[in-house]
């Protein structure tokens, strides 16, 4: 396979819009979903209702296709982060603290500027949360390269600290002024991202991070950074060899995937809580990683599986309040997409080696 | 039609148990047809709002005090549609709130803990140092002081809702620093009050079946009367956007049966018990409420 | 010499020790895993599974110990199911794991509520008690680490002598290692790497799922969903600190119990820390030691990469 | 064997191959790379199956359907790259997957005594007790071979045994291969170097793109005619002609010294000078300072005492980029691990030094029609087969991969080529056209450090010699006094 821009984009355009692909794609959400019909049969409630509901919550109304790309947004630029750090050979899955730290610096940001013109406010926030999700990532970085840390671990471990120190901002200093809750004063009017559609919250942070994406695709595929990048995270040692600079693209790694994260988070407080709340992201960083994975940490696929766990998170719990299916069930009827679009993948690898190697 | 969005499990035995407890009750009583989602995180809060104000639910309770923000913005959008948010700070005309009194019942609570207390120690552990929990907190500490000027309340935060084995350590180690009565605010801490063989103070629900022998009572608090009335006023046209309090007063909150265990505790401090309630009722006394940050 | 004999230093040891328990379980079994060269993420999940097979065993049938049977049998099943993804099919083994932690998340959950429907009144059992052994754990410090605790802190113990005995000492660590560290090797003496890695992780998914027992059937009588809370994560960052070995694994594991009970300790004295700087400490403990013990990790040189039949 | 074919996907490995040989005689299996001589010998370990044909094994058909039944049968293989577990001792090692070393508790003194028992018939000194991974290669080799022996091989199969040893070492192993076949051991013996295959066969089969080519006694044979049976045409190896036109030196080194991460001090006090159209070769027994000299030239690694000056600039402790942009080529010893990724296209691979040049890169994107251009011109001026440009690398030949390396290396003059066992594990053909490529080098004017533990390449092509023991110098010598006694008590650490 080769791995030019051009090639990219077919392996893309195979993996994700040639029909046969997406047949068996589909087919595999069709299959968790007949296991999830019969588990929700065996409680007693109506499985049809239950995806209609779900179809309807997601795909089936314009609501709901506003909501999944709301839900898209914080998965994508986490997703990419992820994809591009994997892809320079850096294990980063902090992208759920750096999240956090993007956001309270986002709302930190927004609040000292109140009043200024919005052109000026949301460009600045954007930067402070960037910053401040790479600042944050870079933390892993230095573990990794100056310590020898395993930044898998060190990302882990930061996102708790994240988490409490940013409860500690919110709880402390950054606390909205006469209210007991964990949260920031509320945005002014100029930090808010624009809604998109009228009647939705469908707001402007999914043309950043669809700009992202494509920026990002280019990125990879096309320049030479992106090329260093990747050679880095296939062989460090030859890049070094070749004069590339390791530590750069391993920074890059870090801090890209920081700054994203960071965006993430950004957007979720501008565009969507308006300002810095304490539970910001249900574990919007780990699903990024499954998400940057499916994607084949691709830049456009990540988009494309962000939107597919989008609408799989937002429909089934539509599913739960609609039909009564337990939340705990939607959760296992996402699992088992995972499960069957990752063996998907794999199986047909397995027989086509099989009928090779075979006698 | 009557849903509700609970931010935890419903089988915590807990917050979620209790909010899940009064919107059934509510559909029985009023014959309403009723629809929950559990677990729900603050990023989802606003789109079951939403969700549930399109599919023709009239009232809506957003049973956190963190989805206060998101009442606000669906309410603005569906004018029709009665929101009601636990704790919430700005109101809007179809949107009001609830609070949550059991910080009423912890003041009845710390005064049990400290009757019963040997040492002159009692604990408390509680989750995430969220306004309702520092309501209780010092709500509990004013209840025992008031029996005890001079008791020593120690206090935990565990850092999550919902983590039994730390909840049942932090509740040890209170325990060796010498309390000996416990306010449980999650779940473990009642197996430390049996481990430890010390008294528990369970809440929400008589959660004495946890721990026949340890835990004296519970405070109990029951969002039934308080959905039912809601739905009624709502059914009726009388709803208005206020702060519905249904606390000791309403019978809402109030304590458990002590299983017998009421032997262990000063009567004279039983006897006090029993008359602040009275005064809580009749409206003489009014319990403190503060929700200032600790440490 | 007074404060050796201090009841609250005691309870601070023995606090520790059954802290570190659970996350010990899941790290001996991560390093069964990773020692022949798979990422087992999904520890977390099995433990889960585990913390609830465990629970729901004990409830029905009153016997604690078929509890623990039975968490083992059902986390070793998970390790297959996760085994089948890695290994036969190769996937990415990040993946792979995080997918089964939400399976696993989602399963325990559902299946709780089939069993005990979404009522209130959620059942409790009782746990393990500690063994008394009388005067021996009055002797201090070695007391409460030794001698204040239930048998399934013993048995974990044992395994950890186990597990040693086993990687270290036995022809079977040899394969294990050997087919983390060069499977293509091991393949021409005739072991077969697949089997052996399938085991492994079955191994690793019966460790996780005792762990995780311990939560529900030792720690505390009760189960609620999530109940593991990341402890699976934080075995991989212990099994990493303790070097994937079963000594090093208990003596990190240790090291997090002790900051955990020390973090729930000083809540308790007026230090004017923020609190939330108290809860991190265990993880803030774990990246500075890992900081400053990190040479190299020393990862096997196969881990996180599928093995081919007949060579790469 | 008989005829055996293996085919993989489309690339058919093996062809119709018959082959045979019998107890007590070392037999050759020579061919270019890729001809098929190790997929020929893992069908017969059992570590593939192949798709026709039947083998034979004391008059007996058998199928050997895995290495426990290749085992059983007696055939043992030393693989062309090691089989060791490095982080195990070596009993450890040859224990694996014994039935008969009990499951607890492995009497592993016991087997590391008969291990040393064995090795000592032999004349195969392993230490047992050792990690395999802190031997040195000859020792790893020879662990292999104890292995084999171990676990019972009567026929014995060494892949390129030869590759990785130094000429002292390779030339020890000749008595060990002869004494087992003394016993009656049948060995198959694959090199691509013919004077050893002279020095210790008792018979030879050629492998031609996966065909039998022929199959002839030694001793009536010469290296010409095998070579020809080999490539199907004449091939001589180059040799250096002409007096040096030594110009002003391009790479100075001065009084280097490099401390390893283990704390081994591993280069001492180094000097040396290479001048404009000058090759200058470095001599010595494997692991005496080579690799660190060269990475400390390339800056791989950082020396702690000393300089290193290209074309007269203090490089010591700048980044290799600087060091490329100042001319230097370098050809590393490691091929997989330092000089290619696997993964990525030929054409990747061909520009990855020089991707962010102008005539490759606009406003920091690629210019891929310029990149692609470059790789086609590269494959055709260095003789690369490959199916596409756009094809990984990792799937071609090794001999393939290396003239990529050298291609890119070479197809943007540097004036400084550092190239390091650039020929280890290359056929002929291969050999010849690498070497003739550094000598065009040479007559361009750019100064050659060549590192090599090849005696016969660095005697042909070198117009000094410089020799390393334990990371010092222990002599220069000039064309006109080279010698094989002289570099051999050099290489021995004693100075002249
Ligand atoms: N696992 C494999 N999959 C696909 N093709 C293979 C595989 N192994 C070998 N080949 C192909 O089989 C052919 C013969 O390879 P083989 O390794 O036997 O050559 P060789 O004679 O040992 O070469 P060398 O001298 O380089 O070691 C080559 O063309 C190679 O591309
Ligand atoms: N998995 C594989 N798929 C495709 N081709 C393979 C595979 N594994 C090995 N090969 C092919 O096998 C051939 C021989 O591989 P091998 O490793 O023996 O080369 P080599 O011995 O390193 O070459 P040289 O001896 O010249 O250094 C190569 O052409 C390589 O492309
Ligand atoms: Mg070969
Ligand atoms: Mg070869």
């Amino acid at each position: 396979m080769s791995e030019s821009a051009s090639a990219a984009a077919i392996g893309f355009a195979r993996r994700w819009l040639l029909p046969r692909s997406v047949l068996s794609g589909m087919l595999c959400v069709l299959a968790a979903f007949a296991i999830g019909a019969l588990l929700i049969a065996a409680i007693g409630r109506d499985p049809v209702l239950a995806y209609l509901s779900l179809f309807e919550a997601s795909l089936g109304s314009t609501n709901g296709l506003a909501e999944t790309a709301i839900r898209t947004v914080p998965l994508a630029f986490c997703g990419i982060g992820i994809a591009l750090a994997f892809r320079a050979g850096v294990f980063n899955v902090g992208a759920e603290g750096q999240l956090f730290i993007g956001g309270v610096a986002a709302a930190w940001m927004g609040l000292q500027l109140g009043g200024q013109p919005q052109w000026l406010v949301l460009p600045a926030m954007a930067l402070a949360a960037a910053v401040a999700g790479a600042g944050w990532s870079a933390i892993a970085g230095v573990l990794k390269l100056k310590f020898r840390a395993d930044e898998l671990i060190t990302t882990i471990m930061l996102n708790y600290i994240a988490i409490y120190f940013v409860g500690y901002l919110l709880h402390g200093p950054l606390q909205d002024p006469g209210s007991p809750l964990a949260r920031t004063a509320r945005l002014a009017a100029e930090a808010r991202l624009p809604m998109l559609l009228e009647g939705t919250r469908l707001h402007a942070g999914l043309l950043l991070v669809v700009v992202v994406a494509i920026v990002a695709q280019v990125f990879l595929w096309r320049s030479v950074a992106g090329f260093r990048l990747r050679a880095v995270g296939h062989n460090a040692r030859a890049a070094e060899n070749t004069g590339m600079n390791v530590k750069a693209a391993l920074w890059t790694g870090f801090l890209i995937c920081g700054a994203l994260s960071g965006l993430a988070g950004f957007s979720e407080v501008a565009g969507v809580q308006r300002r810095m709340i304490e539970n910001l992201s249900p574990g919007f960083g780990y699903t990024a990683i499954i998400v940057a994975l499916l994607g084949q940490t691709n830049p456009l696929g990540v988009l494309a599986a962000a939107v597919l766990f989008a609408a799989l998170q937002i429909g089934s719990t539509t599913m739960e309040s609609a039909a009564g299916v337990p939340s705990a069930l939607t959760t296992v009827i996402q699992a088992l997409v995972v499960l069957l679009l990752i063996g998907q993948n794999a199986l047909p690898r397995l027989f086509r080696r099989r009928a090779v190697t075979g006698s | 039609k009557i849903a509700m969005i609970l931010p935890g499990p419903i089988t915590d035995n807990d917050w979620n148990s209790v909010g899940y407890n009064g919107l059934e009750a509510a559909g029985k009583a009023l014959g309403a047809e009723v629809a929950y989602v559990e677990n729900v995180t603050d990023a989802d809060a606003e789109r079951l709002l939403r969700d549930f104000a399109e599919r023709g639910y009239k009232l809506i309770f957003a049973h956190s005090f963190s989805f206060g923000d998101a009442a606000l913005n669906a309410a603005e959008d569906f004018p029709d549609t009665t929101f009601m948010a636990g704790t919430a700070a700005e109101l809007a005309p179809n949107l009001g709130t609830y609070s949550n009194p059991d910080y009423q019942g912890a003041y009845l609570a710390g005064m049990l803990a400290a009757g019963t207390s040997k040492t002159g120690s009692v604990g408390w552990v509680g989750g995430m140092p969220a306004p309702n929990m520092l309501a209780n907190l010092h709500a509990y500490e004013a209840g025992a002081k008031e029996v005890k000027p001079e008791i020593k309340v120690l206090h935990t935060f565990i850092g999550s809702w919902f983590d039994p084995p730390k909840a049942k350590e932090a509740a040890i180690a209170q325990v060796e620093q010498g309390a000996d009565v416990l306010s449980a605010q999650g779940v473990g801490v009642i197996d430390a009050a049996i481990t430890k063989k010390v008294f528990a103070l369970g809440a929400m629900t008589d959660q004495n079946h946890l721990g026949p022998e340890a835990v004296l009572t519970s405070v109990t608090w029951d969002l039934g009367p308080l959905v039912t009335a809601v739905g009624q006023a709502v059914i009726d046209g009388t709803w208005k956007s206020e702060n519905w309090s249904y606390g000791v007063a309403a019978n809402s909150v109030g304590l458990a049966d002590f299983h017998g265990l009421d032997k262990n505790v000063d009567p004279a401090v039983l006897k006090a018990v029993e008359d602040k309630i009275a005064a809580i009722k009749a409206g003489t006394f009014e319990v403190p409420l503060d929700t200032s940050e600790v440490q | 010499m007074e404060w050796l004999a201090d009841p609250v230093l005691a309870g601070f040891i023995a606090a520790s020790v059954r802290l570190s328990i659970p996350i010990l379980l899941a790290a001996l079994g991560g390093m069964f895993a990773e020692k022949s060269g798979v990422l087992n993420i999904g520890l977390e999940g099995m433990m889960l599974i585990g913390c609830f097979t465990g629970f729901i065993t004990v409830h029905f049938s009153g016997n604690l110990w078929l509890g623990a049977g039975v968490a083992v049998l059902i986390g070793a099943i998970a390790g297959l199911g996760l085994a089948f993804y890695a290994v036969t099919l190769r996937s990415n083994q990040v993946v792979v794991g995080i997918a089964f932690n939400l399976l696993m998340l989602g399963v325990s959950a559902y299946f709780f509520r089939l069993a005990f429907g979404s009522g209130t009144a959620s059942p409790r059992i009782t746990p393990f008690a500690p063994i008394d052994f009388g005067p021996l754990g009055q002797i201090p410090i070695l007391g409460p680490l030794l001698f204040q605790h239930d048998p399934l802190t013993y048995l974990s113990l044992a395994l950890v002598l186990g597990g040693w005995l086993v990687m270290q000492r036995s022809t079977i660590g040899l394969s294990i290692k050997a087919v983390g560290e060069h499977p293509e090797a091991a393949e021409t003496l005739g072991l077969d790497p697949i089997a052996i890695r399938y085991a492994a992780v079955a191994v690793s998914g019966a460790l996780a799922g005792l762990g995780g027992a311990f939560l529900s059937i030792s720690a505390t009588g009760v189960f609620l969903d999530n109940m593991t809370a990341g402890r699976g994560y934080i075995a991989l960052a212990i099994l990493i600190l303790g070097r994937r070995h079963p000594f090093g694994v208990l003596v990190a594991a240790l090291l997090f119990g002790a900051a955990e009970a020390l973090q729930l300790r000083a809540q308790l004295l007026p230090s004017g820390v923020p609190l939330q700087f108290l809860i991190m400490l265990p993880y803030v403990l774990t990246i500075v030691v890992l900081a400053v013990s990190a040479t190299r990790s020393g990862a096997p040189a196969a881990l996180g990469q599928p093995y081919e039949k007949g060579g790469g | 064997m008989r005829n055996i074919r293996v085919a993989f996907g489309p690339v058919v490995a093996n062809d119709d191959v018959s082959f045979a040989v019998e107890p007590g005689e070392i037999h050759a299996l020579l061919g270019e790379n890729g001809a098929g001589k190790t997929t020929l010998m893992r069908a017969l370990a059992g570590l593939i199956q192949p798709q026709a044909g039947s083998i034979e094994i004391g008059g007996q058909p058998v199928t050997i359907d895995g290495p426990l039944e290749a085992r059983r049968l007696g055939i043992g293989m030393v693989h062309q790259h090691f089989m060791l577990v490095p982080t195990l001792t070596v009993a450890e090692n040859i224990a694996l997957g014994l039935k008969e070393v009990r499951t607890w508790f492995p009497r592993l003194d016991q087997l590391a005594d008969e291990i040393d028992a064995l090795g000592a018939r032999y004349g195969l000194a392993v230490d047992a007790r050792a990690l395999a991974g802190e031997l040195s290669v000859a020792s790893q080799q020879r662990v292999e071979i104890v292995k084999a022996l171990y676990r019972g091989a009567k026929i014995l199969v060494l892949d390129e045994p030869t590759a990785v040893l130094t000429p002292q070492e390779a030339a020890a192993l000749f008595p060990v291969l002869r004494a087992l076949a003394a016993a009656g051991t049948a060995i198959v013996f694959i090199s691509h170097k013919l004077n050893e295959v002279m020095a210790v066969t008792d018979r030879i089969t050629v492998l031609r793109r996966g065909k039998v080519a022929g199959s002839l006694r030694t001793a009536e044979t010469e290296p010409r005619e095998i070579a020809r049976m080999m490539v199907g045409g004449e091939v001589t190896l180059p040799q250096l002609e002409g007096m040096p036109v030594a110009g002003r030196p391009l790479l100075e080194v001065d009084r280097l010294g490099l401390t390893d991460a283990r704390g081994v001090r591993r280069l001492e006090g180094v000097s040396l000078s290479v001048g404009a159209g000058e090759i200058v070769a470095v001599a010595g027994v494997d692991g005496n300072g080579q690799q660190e000299l060269a990475e400390a030239i390339v800056g791989l690694q950082r020396p702690d005492t000393g300089r290193v000056l290209i074309d007269g600039v203090e490089m010591t402790h700048r980044p290799v980029a600087e060091r490329i942009a100042a001319g230097l080529a370098h050809i590393p010893e490691d091929r997989h691990r330092t000089a290619i990724f696997e993964k990525l296209s030929v054409t990747d691979n061909a520009v990855a030094e020089e991707a962010g040049r102008p005539r490759f890169a606009r406003w920091g994107l690629r210019r891929q029609g310029e990149t692609r251009a470059f790789a086609a011109q590269l494959v055709a001026d260095y003789d690369v087969r490959l199916g596409s440009v756009e094809q990984a690398i990792g799937s071609l030949s090794g001999g393939n991969q290396q003239k990529v390396v050298l291609g890119r290396a070479l197809s943007r003059d540097p004036r400084l080529v550092v190239a390091v066992q650039p020929t280890r594990g290359l056929d002929i053909g291969a050999t010849a056209f690498l070497q003739s490529q550094l000598l065009k080098r040479r007559a361009a004017g750019a100064a050659v450090l060549l590192i090599s533990t090849e005696l016969d390449e660095v005697l042909a092509l070198a117009d000094r010699i410089v020799v390393l023991f334990k990371g010092q110098v222990t002599g220069v010598v000039a064309r006109a006094d080279f010698s094989v006694e002289k570099l051999g008590l050099l290489m021995a650490g004693r100075t002249a």
